[in-house]
């Protein structure tokens, strides 16, 4: 069955998610993960939504945001933000998926300003609940686009934070917990050294070679010993995501 | 017996939010979105605004665009199914409009410090992040017990803060219902409070249920009545998110010249929630209209 | 599918309040006092408990008497309508109680802290008051942006909140309403909950109306049935308060005699909520039984 | 028409309410104070629960505390201790009334441990929402059983503070407004010299006279140039107040 590269990277997205695990769910690609990985290997996760949503079982119909009314429907909680970001702030949350326009080697993100707050060339829209996520979550997940002016050195203003500056700095800035563990691009999927803290390459997506990552990536790029390429969705999957986004919206080609 | 704060809209705005408010809206993020308000701001060619929001979802973007704001405090500006918003990258890219950058748990925690009544209210969030550049109401400072380090938040307290939602009575008692996002802290931490709400109903149907409350009403400036009010964001109980609203918006406010056409159109041209309703349709309305209704159960306040 | 949390009360005790446990409960102050399971940790003998809670209203002073209590953070231990609890009284007194004294609002703050998971949270109230002395959770600080002399009140996360409430599923989804006190900042700050409830209903009179829901119910590890489990206390929609039960509870705790004759009749008696009810006898509920009904508006959750 | 002390007591605390005030509703009498008040002169006043409720009309049934079900029926508003708080801290409330068990001439108030807290011979209740209403309304009534072990010169422990020591006392601690106005005890009514912050009697009730006042009085007590007496509960008043306590539970003889 043929797969559009939205689709592998949502279902490399919804393996990261564990059965049971607490999920604060972000939106747009995020929020398709969460679904499948609800509706295939993890049918006990809990979502938990920023703008004041809990919720166990799946939408009744599709949805294109995390505010439409189906996802509302027969929610296990609405409430306020604040007790979102209690529970997520205590720590309860196991992971989360966040996006973002730059990062760096240490998993930083910028979804703020291209060019820096100083010298805006750029503005992007913000933070949104990334920041949070990033610095609260028991773990993240970044979905990127892999092109070279995205994946620098060093990001211009971090949003987001991931490892900073490599080991120890999320303790030393007072980061309670968490990083990234994994980002998801258009090319392959990332980890990080748990040395070093820095990004390192584990998979590729079929038809993409070690050398196109390496030349979309803004500096020399660890791979690791075993690389290998990214399972492509099963037709589970694919029927599962379809029915998510039966319009092709996000997932389209 | 308390007075009627029923107001037409066009009056609501024309007292309660005077030039260089800031003003607190958007509150619920994705839900109940107070678009007819926020046209009404533009109608009335109010300048020097402050907006105060989460992720704001288009609405920032219009206001912007009209020329009507000087300061964002927010942690999300753009369409949220389409990414960025141009009307307000214009603004800041130009250097026309200052930004205050939140996450959405330090503008949470910004207008629970307000709704509380304290000057600051810590948090975990943000530490190492350059926020605290684009933001001087975020400091780090030490937890006097634990010697954490911490994420002051500087409180927030809105001039005025507008809220749509389902249902309220002519006296400020109101209900909703759905996610409640930021909409009851901000209420709490505002210094006026204009609600408009798809109903206008007797105030049994309020005071028969003061858990649903929002914020009690004796604290309300002013009600109006607005069905459609939160189009094209979805209203629990009444409509559906109109998606196409939001797609279509990413063209029409691509340049300054296509934003000036939509704004005569929906905005300009627009005197009263009949006209919008007209312009709407009834097509398109029936087509967001509910489809599966799911009723909660009754509970008894008796005595 | 989530599995049952549907527990018999004593087991549900049993399992999640080991002795030495810290307890939230009496969270809604006069309303909602979960009597039944503070009846059972006496049954069970519990020891070295801590109490946390406002105000209590005479059930600290019941399982304080028992002997289960080493010590107490609360801002006011008594009886509403009689003033001081004797138990409570000798225990100081006889110096075999710690005491941690908090305010309303700083115990409402320590609570609040704990549900948004930071170590503290800054307040206005009780500067110059003699809490600080008796309560090392409090600390002068000054605020990081206005220089303000704030008063830090260090977070409270107990070990279990016990919380009576109208209905809950067997998954632990519940509704509350009426007053609802600490008892949503409780939830979130504690790291077990077991729920008591008038009654036991099908997931979907809880599902169908989310806004109503006091905490997830995936954060809840036990619901008990325990129908009349808040008497003497009043519980919205099911009994009024039975003021005679307090009035005479003030008599029947004066010495430790009288306290055990108390304790036989009225706890260890009664193994079961079908015991509770039948002492307390179809006249007497007849008497607190709701006799103006008044309901809720229903409101649509549809799409 | 015949009244009982408490009648007088709660008559006069009544009346410290102007119509319109949000007012902090207390335990005890001064539920039936504010009761009175709406019922009276002030219909329009606004009631503020600490346990998370506000309503601005009358109970349809009498109340013995403010958890009765019929305080809830038909409030205004049903929510969190928080919330109230929160209303309080802001400074939105205009007046509360409190009691106490000692008080000294600026006001403290002791319902916590009489011999203090290192030498208790009484533990008393503790504060409940006292110490917040005497830290944060814009101002605070008092009401006493006026005894000479009651009014002491100082008290063994400051639960809810007054005005400390004096003149600057509450600004330089930090409080940042309010204090008592009035003590309405059980021989008469107290104020507080602007200047000094200390204790006047500025009323005697009806039968009491000066002396009775100053020998159950701890200090020399300072007495208003035109001492007067306090007005006795009207028929109306009294008329109402039997409405809100038909047993006389709080107010019989």
């Amino acid at each position: 069955m043929s797969y559009t590269l939205p689709e592998l990277m949502v279902t490399a997205a919804a393996r990261e998610v564990a059965d049971g695990e607490v999920v604060f769910v972000g939106m747009r690609l995020p929020l398709l993960g969460f679904l499948l990985a609800k509706s295939t290997h993890a049918p006990e996760a809990v979502g938990i939504y920023e703008l004041g949503i809990v919720r166990d079982t799946l939408a009744p119909e599709p949805i294109l945001t995390m505010g439409d009314l189906p996802n509302l429907y027969r929610a296990r909680w609405l409430a306020d933000t604040a007790d979102m970001m209690g529970l997520l702030q205590q720590g309860q949350v196991d992971v989360s998926f966040i996006g973002g326009a730059q990062i760096d080697r240490f998993g930083n993100l910028n979804t703020s300003y291209i060019g820096g707050a100083e010298n805006v060339t750029t503005r992007l829209p913000g933070s949104g609940g990334a920041c949070d996520l990033a610095s609260l979550a028991q773990r993240h997940i970044i979905i990127m686009n892999h092109q070279k002016r995205r994946f620098v050195p060093q990001v211009d203003y971090i949003t987001s934070p991931g490892y900073g500056t490599g080991t120890g700095w999320r303790r030393k800035v007072g980061l309670p917990r968490g990083g990234p563990t994994t980002v998801i691009t258009t090319m392959g999927v990332l980890q990080f050294d748990p040395q070093s803290r820095e990004m390192i390459l584990v998979s590729v997506h079929p038809g993409i070679s070690q050398e196109t990552v390496q030349d979309n990536t803004g500096w020399p790029l660890q791979i690791a010993e075993e690389l290998t390429q990214t399972p492509k969705p099963t037709e589970n999957e694919l029927a599962m995501l379809r029915r998510f986004d039966p319009q092709r919206y996000w997932t389209g080609p | 017996m308390p007075v009627s704060r029923l107001l037409p809209l066009s009056e609501a705005i024309d007292r309660f939010v005077p030039d260089g408010s800031s003003i607190a809206l958007g509150l619920a993020q994705e839900t109940l979105i107070p678009f007819a308000a926020g046209h009404e701001l533009i109608r009335q060619k109010k300048r020097r605004l402050t907006l105060i929001g989460p992720i704001s979802d288009i609405l920032f973007d219009q206001i912007i665009g009209a020329g009507c704001v000087h300061k964002i405090r927010a942690a999300w500006v753009g369409n949220v199914i389409t990414g960025s918003c141009y009307n307000f990258r214009r603004a800041v890219e130009s250097g026309s409009l200052e930004m205050e950058d939140h996450s959405n748990l330090t503008l949470a925690m910004a207008l629970r410090a307000g709704a509380m009544g304290v000057p600051f209210m810590p948090a975990r969030t943000a530490l190492g992040s350059d926020l605290f550049k684009t933001n001087t109401n975020l400091k780090t400072m030490t937890c006097p017990f634990s010697s954490d380090q911490l994420t002051a938040v500087a409180a927030l307290r809105p001039d005025v803060a507008i809220v749509h939602l389902q249902r309220a009575d002519i006296y400020g008692n109101a209900h909703a219902w759905g996610n409640l996002g930021l909409i009851r802290d901000a209420c709490l931490a505002s210094r006026h409070i204009i609600i408009t709400a798809e109903e206008i109903v007797e105030p049994d149907v309020i005071s028969r249920d003061p858990n649903r409350v929002i914020t009690p009403g004796y604290r309300v400036n002013a009600v109006a009545h607005a069905p459609w009010g939160g189009h094209p964001s979805p209203v629990p109980g009444f409509y559906n998110r109109d998606h196409q609203g939001f797609i279509d918006y990413r063209t029409e406010s691509k340049t300054q010249e296509t934003f000036l056409d939509w704004r005569k159109r929906w905005v300009d041209s627009v005197h009263s929630w009949q006209d919008y309703t007209k312009l709407l349709g009834k097509k398109r309305m029936a087509q967001l209209a509910l489809t599966h209704h799911d009723f909660s159960e009754s509970v008894d306040y008796g005595y």
